[in-house]
């Protein structure tokens, strides 16, 4: 039985590093529940925030340890089952990266989080608010870490869930957070499923859940890449991923969701949710069916690049008609999340390293924009473009953010965006035939520049329309929104970190040796 | 023995299918309940019967459970269309 | 074939018929009423049969006392949600059909 | 290395660093005034400090060997990176003396003209220079761009600085067309640069070399680059490409003087040039056959530009034109690819940037003294104001190419590289375009100092906004009684503030002092610069002997 | 045509037409109750295919829990649909059609119903499975495979031919001690392989037969709280979720109180009286199914859906405010977390004491298997506290709101 | 025929499936659409158990242990499938769950539960929300056109 004096052994021995994939999920897991048990006030705040710092520091530890494992991947069996009969955690340089993007982007955005909830969200379900935020950080890092095809889907759906219920509770600022939130459910509940049927077609065919096993099922029996089965699976799981990452035609749930979920539900979710989504992808298109089938065998490269190329262009168009400028960054998210999937639809060293790369850049930057204009609203209860109008002045840090994370956007040099846009051009040109893509891509930056610009303009070069004076957002405001900007200019000028990781995973991911 | 059972079963299924017409078409709430409620104890019945057909008797669990979800499903339909509401 | 299998062909057989007559009632009834009353007491009597039926051919008690135990929350459920359903229908104003209507809905 | 002391990197370091005490200093004044010209001094200091070393008789043979300064590695394999060599030395040169001219002048202008912002105004005055100096002093492709485009975003809030609807959208147009065409067409030849060679450092004789050689680059694609380059550095004002030049007219003149002689345009032909020489190579190009066409192309832009602006009424319109039409002058002189024509281009750089300033300068002063904007409303103006309107000839000339100005010294260059060269067109391109030149300046000079002035009722008075008005409608332009007396009155109580005396329509004489210094300044060096050019001209050989094997 | 297919075929029949009545009956209530009677009927489909737990589940949840929130919802909203203009969504239909298309291409290269060759039964879950699935020989000692079985065959479906080099000799089965014990061979690669991949494995887990010391016959409780015990652990998490949400979402602020109006059906002699009677019935009951569940169908979420369902009949029957004078809000707030932590806990404690997590033989150091045993009836019990819970959680919520 | 029956239940299950998805596109009522929801993830479990039955296999549970002997000859069915649509059947019932608060949510906000009529008044939201963000640019353009 329980035998309490192993404990401290346990808790000093230098093997707790090993369990660092599991404590990564369970610690939200467990004391994200603890969460609604803490109280009023300030309280459930602060444990939060105790909990996704402490997150963040394992997801270093654990970066550390992938790279310097000599296989390249740590791997743990849960419940000490072996990887064919329970369930597996593999976590190799592309997860690590991605767990550390969410871990920290997490620990950033809960720190953000006080002062835009209490002013947001009544303040007598703050412990269920945080202990639902807790979980969604829980299953988005789960997804991320996750062997297992089917624990994907579970941890997708707790990441679901969770979402729906944050973005609902921009409800008492606009009801539009409800059909928002609504027909967000719908549609990723549609998007999961055809996911799960996916997963279930591959489960019947190679008759096994774990990701490397599937692989090297589908590998190895002849004829069965061939089977209409797996044909199927495929469209299946590229239709369901498309939604849930919100790529082009199927973004519709994007757009609202983002605009009337609480400001720091918004940047969370930008920072993430899409993102995880963009890893799902990754996992199922070059680690299970592997780059042959999905690129080679099957038009992927066509159908990405296209949903990616519209998706950037019309985005970009519809950005600039918008004059709420969260629904703004939303859209602009969207034609960012082409960019991603252009990326990797290359199927090429440089393009999914843009890809990788870009996944942070971008959590990045949107996220920082996103907590500028949580800091607006939390001023001025509107962020459009005319409330904006003069706040150079008097909200100078916040607009400098805003603008820096706008010329990240653009991708101008020395700003993260500038180096994923490097990538990406690059994957483009070595793929022949498709340069016009690089155009894309290019074209694109220009949209960007004229969507930011119009807000920057009106920050710093149009008067005010009224004299109120407006006091600069908080310091527990300002110091998340800087982490982030600022993370994003010093991954601008020194990529070396971002660039090698991309590219290590990049290759992994293509198998082209390390 | 077992193809009696099977029969029973069949003819159970037959019998389900005329109450099914009679749920989908009403006319009134209280047909449609009344039903739902009839479906239900049929139900209950062939699964006793399923268990029999497969040689596996811990059907049986089952039944008992889908006779206290009906009767609790009946009587919260019941409440609504008494009360209009169900607390 | 045994005694005890003949003996459940048989109360199997009537439980059918029971149940089958009874729904075949629900459908063609003109009214909610009537239908009520073709339902209830054929569900009643019919899962009675059946059940009766298969305790002969059950071997062990634990089963048997399960059979019996469904057998009995079905006689106070269904007379139950009968009574219930009755009751509301009643207060809720609808008018028992009469010969000479043609449909019987109110 | 971030804190590497080295003049190339102190010379970016000096003006943001001023850029910050600026900023910092922004309530006093006076004191943020001298600040700025102290910075722009200390600037000048260094900048020429570096020359000897680059004048150096084994310059080249160092150039090869010494390592570029690495600033940061951007992705693995980029660097942000240094390296002097002689044509961005001209250039820095250029800048750094401008600056401190510019600076003075701004002074005098900022005040006169009671301009808000003014703390902005230097701080990105600052700024714009630091992203010149690292444009010059660029090591690679790579880092060109990025001050490149840190340059367009600096200048930016100077173009916008009015901040009324009008300077607005030009400050878009503006933006729009540089990041447009630099974003679009010149980071994708970067990239693609990269992708055929993996080396963007700058090399006499260009990179392709070896990518051609071995055949993974064709020439056609070669040609495509080019073309990439040549639209893409849109600061170049190449003719679809020029629009932003006059849509940035609005912005206070101080400003027009910094994007069309000190900073903007000149990193636009600088780019040009350094491109043509270092990243293509003129023996690659001529031995690829590609790149004649910019040759007619830049000759079509000199000759419609030059056409435009003898139909432009406002004096800075005109001058805008006058610069597309100059820069071209460059361009068509690098894309002769001789060494001679090189020459040519290196020194024009010099000669327009002295000249072209002097004639902003000027414009800016009739503005601030009298508030005219308009050739026409210049009749007589030389009587009240012969330091700028002297100052004024003589920018001109140089702009036409007679001596005793620097516009001479290139123009004489560029005819005989072109003789060499043996391309009659563009002699011809070359004529022809003095032609008009002289056809659009020297009716200003006449109505200045040969025409009465008219009588003080007449007098036409433009306000804020109305050297902006579209000059396909001339006759919206108000006049005295059009009911704006409490605009006008504001001006004259700030200008009473400032003068000290009150200021009477008509009745003005010259500018402040700061601005008439400089200007006068200016037209000495670019009178000087034809006596004393040999600094320029050695710089010059020095790039010449680079290209020679 | 075996009596599976037969019944199956049927059910199946009236399972599309109640779908197909589902969605385009206007009502929304009977749409509600022909809801809970497609659940039924699902509910008989998988108990003629055998899958127990799940019919179990989809009793408790589709014919109880799904309908009375529906009924609640329909309270507070509507019970009428309003009249389409076109009976007919052709765009929807074309789209929908496409999609059936599409999926039903996927379907011809399907291993056929039933199929025991199907990969699915042979690949892995039959070592995982060791104690009961697929070929499973009853009596003891080694058996050949079934008659007309072709062990080169099961490797490979629908003429794929198979990687592995067939040894004419081989009969493709292996001998495994432990597992022939209870009659179990498996495909011989398939357990090379996995002796293969995990040379060092000397614990307890190398030999699924042994796992739970006997105690689990049910397989799908042993996949469900121990094999794949983590994705339960999730999912208990999902309904926690789903609670919290509907009490962010719906809890009135604490100022106005919880108790208000309710229309209590006590006057009723008749229900009071059944109420009071079965009650206590169905709270034993459904504690008899969460403990149950490693012997035979159930487990913690049936159970917990079944003593919500005792607490939901209480609340029809007497009135809300009685619940909440029972089974006080924060109280029921709290345990709902408790279930969570249950679980989590029990992995934890696993973590503690020198294992993986959820390794539940740590439990018990002495025998592995029955701290197997014991982790998986800890966790159940703490799904079934959370599910219990939060089902109530959630009926509180939607009843709560005040009807117009 | 035996070819039809063996795919007969993924033929039902894909036509369930797609009697949802037409419920959830087609139908503007938001219960509606949630029970749609619910019958299109009930086919997907069809699929799953489908896939689990072996001919002649029974439910995956021992009966007998304690005499080292089974009870029952022939295969068993397998477990996997039937654990793995428990999981999924408590995630539908848990979006439900959430789904009817936010549907009784929007009743309360909107007063309406039929999609299109919601999303009507989203337009109207978003027109004033529009209006009132405009930058008024082309206002100002014509002020400066009236002052010069």
């Amino acid at each position: 039985m329980l035998d309490l004096r192993q404990v401290p052994d346990l808790l000093q021995g230098p093997g707790w590093q090993a369990h660092l994939p599991v404590l990564i999920v369970t610690i939200p897991l467990i004391f994200g529940v603890l969460t609604i048990a803490t109280g009023k006030g300030w309280k459930p705040w602060a444990w939060a925030t105790a909990v996704t710092g402490t997150v963040f520091y394992l997801a270093l530890q654990l970066i550390q340890r992938v790279l310097a494992s000599p296989t390249g991947m740590v791997s743990y069996e849960l419940g000490n089952w072996p990887r064919q009969w329970g369930i597996e955690y593999r976590v190799d340089a592309l997860n690590a990266f991605i767990l550390l993007i969410v871990a920290g982007v997490g620990f950033v955005t809960t720190v953000y989080a006080k002062h835009s909830v209490e002013k947001e969200i009544p303040a007598d379900r703050h412990n269920f608010f945080y202990a639902v935020w807790l979980l969604a950080l829980c299953g988005l890092l789960g997804i991320t870490v996750t062997g297992d095809t089917f624990n994907v889907y579970v941890l997708l759906e707790i990441s679901s869930l969770t979402v729906y219920a944050l973005i609902a509770m921009g409800k008492d600022r606009h009801r539009g957070a409800l059909t928002a939130s609504l027909r967000y459910l719908i549609l990723g509940s549609v998007g999961a499923s055809f996911i799960l049927l996916g997963i279930g077609y591959l489960m019947m065919i190679t008759g096994t859940l774990n990701m490397q096993d599937m692989h090297e099922r589908l590998m190895s029996v002849p004829g069965i890449l061939e089977s209409r089965t797996v044909l199927v699976a495929f469209a299946l799981l590229l239709v369901g991923l498309s939604m849930k990452m919100a790529l082009f035609p199927l973004h519709m749930w994007l757009p609202r969701a983002y605009t009337y979920a609480p400001s720091a539900v918004s940047a969370l979710l930008a920072a993430t949710a899409t993102k995880v989504g963009v890893y799902m992808a990754f996992r199922f298109m070059f680690t299970i069916f592997g780059v042959g089938f999905s690129f080679i065998t099957m038009p992927t490269t066509l159908i990405l690049a296209s949903c990616a190329t519209a998706g950037i262009l019309v985005t970009g168009v519809t950005a600039i008609r918008q004059t709420n400028l969260k629904r703004l960054l939303a859209y602009s998210s969207v034609g960012q999340i082409g960019y991603i999937v252009l990326g990797f639809s290359l199927a090429n060293v440089n393009g999914v390293a843009g890809s990788v790369a870009h996944i942070l850049n971008h959590a990045l930057m949107k996220g920082g924009m996103f907590m500028a204009l949580g800091a607006i609203v939390y001023r001025l209860d509107r962020c459009d473009i005319r409330s904006v109008r003069g706040l150079g002045r008097k909200m100078p840090l916040t607009m400098a953010a805003f603008t820096v994370g706008g010329l990240g956007l653009v991708g101008f040099p020395l700003t993260a965006g500038f180096i994923s846009k490097w990538y990406l051009v690059q994957g483009c040109l070595d793929r022949p035939h498709m340069w016009p893509l690089a155009g894309v891509v290019l074209l694109g930056s220009l949209l960007a520049v004229v969507y930011t610009w119009r807000v920057v303009e009106a920050a710093y070069f149009q008067e005010p329309d009224d004299d109120r004076p407006v006091k600069e957002a908080p310091l527990l405001m300002l110091i998340p929104m800087w982490v982030m900007i600022g993370a994003s200019v010093f991954f601008g000028i020194n990529a070396t970190f971002t660039g090698k990781i991309s590219v290590t995973a990049a290759k992994a991911l293509l198998g082209v040796g390390p | 023995m077992s193809w009696v059972y099977l029969a029973t079963a069949v003819a159970l299924l037959v019998g389900m299918f005329m109450i099914l017409i009679r749920a989908i078409a009403g006319p009134t709430v209280y047909d449609r309940i009344l039903a739902t409620n009839a479906l239900g104890t049929k139900t209950i019945v062939f699964v006793t019967l399923l268990g029999y057909v497969s040689g596996r008797t811990e059907f049986i669990d089952m039944a008992i459970i889908y006779a206290l979800v009906s009767f609790i499903t009946t009587i919260a339909i019941l409440k609504f269309a008494e009360k209009g509401r169900l607390d | 074939m045994q005694v005890t299998e003949i003996v459940t062909t048989v109360f199997l057989a009537l439980g059918c018929i029971i149940s089958v007559t009874g729904a075949y009632g629900l459908l063609r009834m003109p009214d909610f009423y009537t239908r009520l009353h073709t339902a209830g007491k054929t569900d009643s009597l019919g899962q009675l049969l059946i059940f009766i039926g298969l305790v002969f051919v059950t071997p062990d008690l634990l089963t048997q006392l399960k059979l019996v135990m469904v057998a009995l929350i079905l006689m106070i459920a269904a007379p139950t949600a009968t009574h219930a359903i009755t009751k509301a229908a009643h207060l809720h104003d609808l008018r028992p059909w009469t010969k000479g209507d043609p449909g019987g809905e109110p | 290395m971030m804190f590497d002391l080295s003049p190339p990197l102190l010379a970016i370091y000096i003006p943001l660093i001023g850029a910050l005490l600026i900023a910092l200093t922004g309530r006093w004044p006076n004191l943020r005034e001298a600040l700025t010209l102290g910075t722009a001094g200390t600037l000048l200091y260094t900048v020429a400090s570096i020359v000897p070393r680059v004048l150096a008789p084994n310059f080249w043979a160092v150039y090869a060997k010494a390592p570029p300064l690495r600033l940061v590695e951007v992705v693995p394999g980029v660097f942000l990176e240094l390296k002097v060599e002689p044509l961005g030395m001209v250039f820095a040169l250029i800048a750094a003396s401008l600056w401190i001219l510019n600076s003075l002048y701004s002074i005098g202008y900022m005040r006169g003209n009671a301009e808000k912002h003014q703390t902005r105004f230097y701080v990105c005055f600052a700024l714009a220079i630091a992203s010149v100096m690292g444009l010059a002093f660029a090591g690679n492709l790579f880092t060109l761009f990025v001050f490149y485009e840190m340059l367009t975003l600096t200048t930016y809030p100077l173009v916008a600085h009015k901040g009324t609807a009008e300077a607005l959208r030009s400050a878009r147009t503006y933006l729009g067309i540089l990041v447009g065409t630099s974003v679009c067409f010149l980071l994708a030849g970067i990239i693609a640069t990269y992708v055929y060679t993996g080396d963007m450092a700058f090399k006499p004789g260009g990179v392709f070399t070896r990518a051609l050689a071995s055949g993974s680059l064709t020439a056609p694609v070669l040609g495509t680059l080019f073309i990439l380059y040549m639209y893409g550095i849109g600061k170049a004002a190449l003719m679809p490409m020029h629009r932003w030049l006059p849509a940035a007219m609005v912005a206070p003149t101080p400003v027009s003087a910094l994007l069309h002689a000190v900073a903007v345009v000149k990193a636009g032909v600088f780019s040009v040039v350094k491109v043509i020489v270092y990243t293509f190579g003129p023996l690659t190009l001529i031995s690829a056959g590609q790149g004649s066409w910019l040759i007619f192309m830049a000759g079509a832009t000199i000759l419609i530009a030059s056409f435009i602006a003898l139909f432009q009424d406002n004096l800075k319109r005109r001058l805008a034109y006058s610069t597309i039409s100059q820069l071209s002058y460059v361009i068509i002189a690098a894309a002769l690819l001789s060494p001679l024509s090189l020459m040519a281009a290196t020194l024009h750089i010099a000669a327009h940037a002295f000249g072209k300033i002097t004639l902003f300068f000027a414009a800016g002063s009739i503005y601030t003294a009298s508030h005219k904007t308009e050739v026409s409303q210049l009749d007589g103006i030389g009587r009240r104001m012969p330091f700028t309107m002297g100052a004024f000839t003589i920018g001109a000339l140089s702009m036409i190419g007679l001596p005793p100005t620097a516009g001479f010294i290139s123009k004489w260059y560029l005819l005989s590289a072109a003789w060499e060269t043996e391309y009659v067109f563009v002699i011809v391109v070359v004529i022809l375009s003095t032609l008009l030149n002289a056809g659009y300046f020297l009716p200003i000079i006449y109505r200045a100092f040969f025409r009465a002035p008219p009588p003080p009722g007449r007098e036409h008075h433009g306000d804020h906004g109305a050297f902006e008005e579209d000059p396909e409608h001339p006759l919206d332009h108000p006049t005295a009684t059009d009911g704006v007396f409490g605009d006008e009155a504001d001006h004259s109580e700030a200008h009473s503030h400032v003068h000290g005396k009150l200021h009477v329509p008509g009745a003005h004489g010259e500018a402040p002092w700061p601005m008439v210094v400089a200007l006068c300044c200016t037209a000495a060096v670019t009178v000087a610069f034809f006596f004393y050019s040999d600094l320029a001209i050695d710089l010059a050989t020095q790039l010449r002997k680079g290209l020679l094997p | 045509m075996t009596a599976v297919v037969l019944i199956d075929t049927l059910l199946l029949l009236l399972v599309t037409v109640t779908a197909v009545a589902i969605i385009e009956v206007r009502n929304l209530y009977a749409s509600a109750m022909l809801t809970s009677v497609y659940s039924l009927l699902l509910a008989l489909v998988w108990v003629n295919m055998h899958a127990m737990d799940v019919a179990f589940t989809e009793a408790a949840v589709g014919g109880g829990i799904s309908t009375i929130l529906l009924i609640g919802t329909l309270v507070h909203t509507a019970r009428e649909e309003k009249p389409l203009k076109q009976r007919v969504h052709w765009r929807a239909l074309l789209l929908t059609a496409l999609c059936g298309v599409a999926l039903i291409y996927g379907t011809f290269d399907m291993p056929r119903f039933g199929d025991p060759k199907a990969p699915i039964h042979h690949f892995r879950v039959p070592e995982m499975m060791a104690q009961t699935v697929g070929f499973a020989n009853s009596t003891a000692g080694k058996q050949p495979p079934p008659a007309g079985f072709d062990p080169a065959e099961y490797r490979s479906f629908n003429g794929a031919v198979a990687s592995v080099p067939v040894d004419p000799t081989d009969t493709g089965w292996r001998e495994n001690s432990v597992l022939a014990q209870h009659g179990i061979m498996l495909p011989k690669v398939l357990g090379d392989e996995v002796h293969a991949a995990h040379p060092a494995e000397a614990d307890h887990h190398q030999h699924p037969a042994d796992d739970f010391n006997g105690h689990v016959p049910n397989s799908v409780t042993s996949l469900l709280a121990a094999y794949r015990g983590y994705d339960t652990m999730f999912e208990t998490t999902v309904i926690f979720t789903a609670g919290m949400s509907l009490i962010m979402l719906l809890r009135r602020p604490r100022r106005e109180g919880y108790l208000q109006r309710s229309a209590p059906l006590a006057d009723q002699p008749v229900l009071r009286v059944v109420a009071k009677m079965s009650i206590p019935f169905i709270l034993l009951f459904g504690l008899y199914v969460i403990t149950h569940g490693e012997l035979g169908p159930g487990g913690g979420f049936q159970g917990g859906v079944v003593v919500a369902c005792a607490f939901i009949l209480f609340a029809l029957i007497f009135g809300r405010p009685a619940l909440y004078r029972v089974l006080p809000p924060p109280v029921c707030d709290l345990l709902t977390g408790l279930g969570v932590l249950m679980y989590a806990g029990t992995g934890a404690a696993c973590l503690l004491l020198g294992g993986n997590f959820l390794d539940y033989a740590q439990l018990n150091s002495l025998s592995p298997g029955d701290g197997e045993a014991l982790g998986m009836t800890l966790v159940e019990y703490g799904v079934g506290l959370t599910v219990s819970m939060v089902m109530v959680t959630i009926f509180n919520q939607l009843a709560e709101e005040q009807a117009k | 025929m035996t070819d039809v029956l063996g795919i007969y239940n993924y033929w039902i299950y894909v036509i369930l499936m797609m009697i949802g998805l037409y419920g959830v596109i087609a139908k503007p009522n938001l219960i509606k659409q949630a029970i749609a929801l619910g019958l299109f993830q009930t086919g997907i479990f069809l699929y799953y158990i489908s896939m689990a039955v072996v001919d002649g296999g029974t439910a995956p549970i021992w009966t007998t242990i304690d005499d080292g002997a089974q009870k029952f000859q022939g295969p068993y069915d397998n477990p996997l499938p039937h654990v793995l649509i428990l999981t999924a059947i408590v995630v539908g019932v848990s979006i439900l769950a959430v789904a009817l608060a936010l549907i009784v949510n929007i009743k309360r906000s909107y007063g309406t539960i039929e999609a299109d009529e919601i999303e009507r008044m989203d337009h109207e939201d978003r027109l004033i929300e529009f209006r009132a963000g405009q930058a008024p640019d082309a206002a100002d353009d014509a002020e400066a056109h009236h002052h010069a």
